[in-house]
C-alpha cells in the first residue's frame, strides 16, 4: 500500500471504507459510512485519501450529493466492452421537463409550464418519477400551496455529477439571468390556473417529503 | 417532419398569397410542436440570427402567417396556439401604433418578455441536450459489477404501549378459568326483531295458530338463547296485541296461546293445534 | 497511481483491466481477459502488478480456478456487519412476565409461573433483562435460595413514570375493566339487518316444513 498510514488503526479503518464501498452496487451515503465506522472517524480525510489514491485508476471514487461510489473511470467508456445499456432516449418533453427541474429546482408544476409555454401532461412527469430521477419537494408558500420537484441522488449518479453545480452551464446560464422562473409578463397568455395545478398536484401528496 | 414547417413558413413570409401545400402536411408540423413559445423558437431559429437581436415583429408576423395559413386550410389549431396569436397581434399593432395611454403594458416590454421567454426556452432545450451528453451509468460508466453481500444483524428495539402492560396483567387470570368462563359470547333474540318478525309472518292471515308456530328456527339454539326467543316473541305478541294489531287466546293457566291476525269478522275456534312439541 | 508505468499505454491497459474486473458481473476467465485487452497484452505480469496493488487494501485481487474477481480482504468482513434497528412490540409473554414483575417485584420466577400459570422461557427474562427492563433483586429467604426480579429506572422512564407508585392500583384496573375476565355479550343481529331475519324466516320455513 503506497499510501503513508501511521498508525495501524488508521490502516484498518480505511481499509474497511474501501471494502464497503467496493462491495456496493449502489451509492451509499456519507452519514451511512460515518455509522459504520463510529463518530470519532474523520470520514472526510479518509474519503479524500482514497479518492487521491483512485483518481487515475481504472475506477474512480465519485460523489452524488453525499453519496459516494466506486465507479469505472467515464475516460475508459469506449474501451469497455462489457455489456452496456442502451442509452435511455427520453422524449422531447420529457428531457425538456427533466433540465428545466435540473437547473430551476425547486420548481413547481406551474413554473415549468411557464417556461415551456405549454401544459405538462402527467405522464411526462410520471416517466422521470419512474425513472427515479425526480421526486416532490416542499410545497411552495403561495396560494395554492403548489408542491415542487427536485431531482434525486440517483439522477446525479446517473449523469455522473457530482454536486448541481456542476451540470453543463449552470453558471453561464445563471449569469444570463436565464434560470428565473417568474412568469414572464402579466399580459402573456397563461397556461393553467394554479389552482388547477395544486389540485392535480394532491395525487402526489403521499410522495411529499415532511422536511 | 420538422422540414415542412420551413418551407411553409418562408413562403408565407415571402409571398403575400400563400402556397397551399397539402394539408395532411400543416397537420404533421403543428403536431411537431411543444406548444406555441416552441414554435416561435422554431420559426427564429430559421432566422438564424442571435436571439437577443431578433426582430420580434418580423417573427410576430411569421408566426400568425402561419397560424393563417393552417386556418385557412380549415385545420383545427389548439386553443392556445390561436391565445398567442392574438396575443401577438396585439404586440404588433402596438410595436407599430404610437405609445398607448399609461395604464396598458408598453409594447418594448412586451417584446423583451416574449425574446426572455424564447432564450429560456432555448437554454433549457440546449441544456437538455447537453445532459444527454454527459457519461451514463450502464452505458459509460459502471458500478460494481457483484456486489458483495454484507452480513445484517437485527437488534430490534423494543416499546411497549403503557395499556399492553397493564391489560397484560389480567391475561394470566383470563387465561386461567376455561372451565368456569369458558362462556362464548351470547346471541341474544330482540324483542323488536321478533315484532317485525310477527308483524311480517301474520300477513293478512287471519288463522289462529299456536304461538310456537311464530319462534324463529330453534335448531342447535339452547338455554338462555331459546328463552330469549320466546320471551322476546311473547313479549313482542303482547306488544302487537296492544297496538290492535292481533288477537289472542289462552283457555287457561300455562295451556298454549294462540294467536291471529286481527280481522273484523269472526273466525271459528282454532284448528287443534300440535302440542308443544318444539317445546325444549 | 503509485505503482510505477514507464508507457502510457500499459497504464491504460491495466486501468482497463481494473475497470472490467470491477465491472463484471461475474468472475472473469483469463481468456476473457486476454480477449479484451487484445493478444499481445502481458495479462500474467499485469494480474501480477494489480494483484500485488491490492494485496493489502480493502479488497484483494483473487483468482478462483482461472477466474479472476475483487473480493472483499476476509478479515475486513466481520467489520463489515450491517446493524439494523427494527421498531418492535415487546411479545405478549414478554408483557405479561414484566407486568407481573411490575405489579409484584420483588418476585421470583418460580412465584410469576404460578400466576401466569404456565412455565416462562429463559428467552422471555433475557429479552427483558437486554432491553434493561428488569434486573435481579435479592435472592428469597426460602429453600433454594430463588432469586428474586425487580424493574429498572429504564423501566419507569420508558413508561414515563416518575416511582412505581404511579402505577394504577389493582382496584383501579379493575374498576377500568383492564382486569375483567368475562367476556363481552353480543346480541342477535340488529332489526336493520333485513339479510340475517330474512335468513331466519326460510330457516323457519324449513323447520315447519319438517314437521
Amino acid at each position: 500500500m503506497s499510501d503513508a498510514q501511521t498508525s495501524e488503526e488508521m490502516d484498518t479503518a480505511l481499509r474497511l471504507l474501501e471494502a464497503i464501498l467496493f462491495a456496493s452496487n449502489e451509492p451509499v451515503s456519507a452519514q451511512s459510512l460515518q455509522n459504520h465506522l463510529g463518530e470519532s472517524a474523520d470520514l472526510t480525510a479518509m474519503i479524500e485519501t482514497l479518492q487521491a489514491h483512485y483518481a487515475q485508476r481504472g475506477v474512480n471514487l465519485v460523489e452524488n450529493d453525499g453519496y459516494w461510489s466506486f465507479r469505472t473511470a467515464p475516460e475508459l467508456a469506449p474501451l469497455m466492452t462489457i455489456t452496456r445499456q442502451p442509452r435511455r432516449k427520453l422524449p422531447k418533453a420529457a428531457s425538456e421537463v427533466l433540465a428545466i427541474i435540473a437547473y430551476h429546482q425547486p420548481v413547481t408544476r406551474g413554473e415549468i409550464e411557464s417556461i415551456r409555454g405549454v401544459e405538462t401532461s402527467k405522464g411526462t412527469l410520471d416517466i422521470l418519477l419512474e425513472i427515479g430521477w425526480i421526486r416532490p419537494g416542499k410545497r411552495r408558500d403561495t396560494p395554492g400551496r403548489p408542491l415542487t420537484w427536485k431531482t434525486t441522488p440517483e439522477f446525479l449518479s446517473h449523469f455522473n455529477l457530482a454536486a448541481l453545480s456542476e451540470l453543463p452551464g449552470v453558471e453561464e446560464l445563471k449569469a444570463a439571468g436565464l434560470l428565473d422562473t417568474r412568469p414572464i409578463l402579466a399580459t402573456m397568455p397563461a397556461v393553467e390556473d394554479e389552482a388547477a395545478i395544486a389540485r392535480d398536484d394532491t395525487d402526489f401528496a403521499n410522495w411529499v417529503e415532511e422536511e | 417532419m420538422t422540414e415542412t414547417p420551413t418551407e411553409m413558413t418562408d413562403q408565407a413570409v415571402e409571398s403575400a398569397v400563400p402556397m397551399r401545400p397539402h394539408a395532411d402536411d400543416l397537420v404533421v408540423a403543428l403536431e411537431g410542436y411543444d406548444g406555441p413559445i416552441d414554435l416561435l423558437l422554431n420559426l427564429a431559429r430559421e432566422q438564424k440570427v442571435d436571439l437577443a437581436t431578433i426582430s420580434i415583429l418580423a417573427l410576430a408576423e411569421q408566426y400568425l402567417n402561419y397560424i393563417n395559413n393552417a386556418r385557412h386550410l380549415r385545420l383545427e389549431i389548439a386553443a392556445d396556439y390561436l391565445v398567442m396569436a392574438a396575443w401577438l397581434a396585439f404586440l404588433k399593432s402596438r410595436l407599430l401604433l404610437p405609445e398607448p395611454p399609461q395604464d396598458e403594458p408598453n409594447a418594448a416590454e412586451m417584446a423583451e418578455a416574449l425574446k426572455f421567454q424564447l432564450m429560456r426556452l432555448e437554454a433549457m432545450q440546449k441544456a437538455a441536450a447537453q445532459l444527454y451528453e454527459l457519461p451514463q451509468l450502464g452505458c459509460d460508466f459502471f458500478l460494481r459489477g457483484c456486489p458483495e453481500k454484507r452480513p445484517v444483524e437485527e437488534k430490534p428495539v423494543y416499546f411497549l404501549p403503557i395499556y399492553d402492560l397493564l391489560s397484560a396483567l389480567g391475561a394470566p387470570q383470563r387465561r386461567r378459568k376455561p372451565d368456569s368462563y369458558d362462556i362464548k359470547p351470547t346471541k341474544l333474540y330482540s324483542m323488536e326483531e321478533s315484532l317485525l318478525r310477527l308483524r311480517r309472518m301474520l300477513g293478512g292471515g287471519a288463522e289462529w295458530d299456536n304461538l310456537f308456530a311464530y319462534l324463529p328456527n330453534m335448531k342447535g339454539h339452547e338455554g338462555l338463547q331459546a328463552r330469549s326467543a320466546i320471551a322476546s316473541t311473547f313479549a313482542a305478541m303482547l306488544e302487537l296485541v296492544k297496538a290492535g294489531e292481533l288477537e289472542i287466546r289462552q283457555s287457561q293457566t300455562f295451556s298454549t296461546i294462540y294467536l291471529r291476525g286481527r280481522t273484523d269478522k269472526d273466525e271459528p275456534a282454532p284448528r287443534q293445534p300440535v302440542e308443544d312439541t318444539h317445546n325444549e
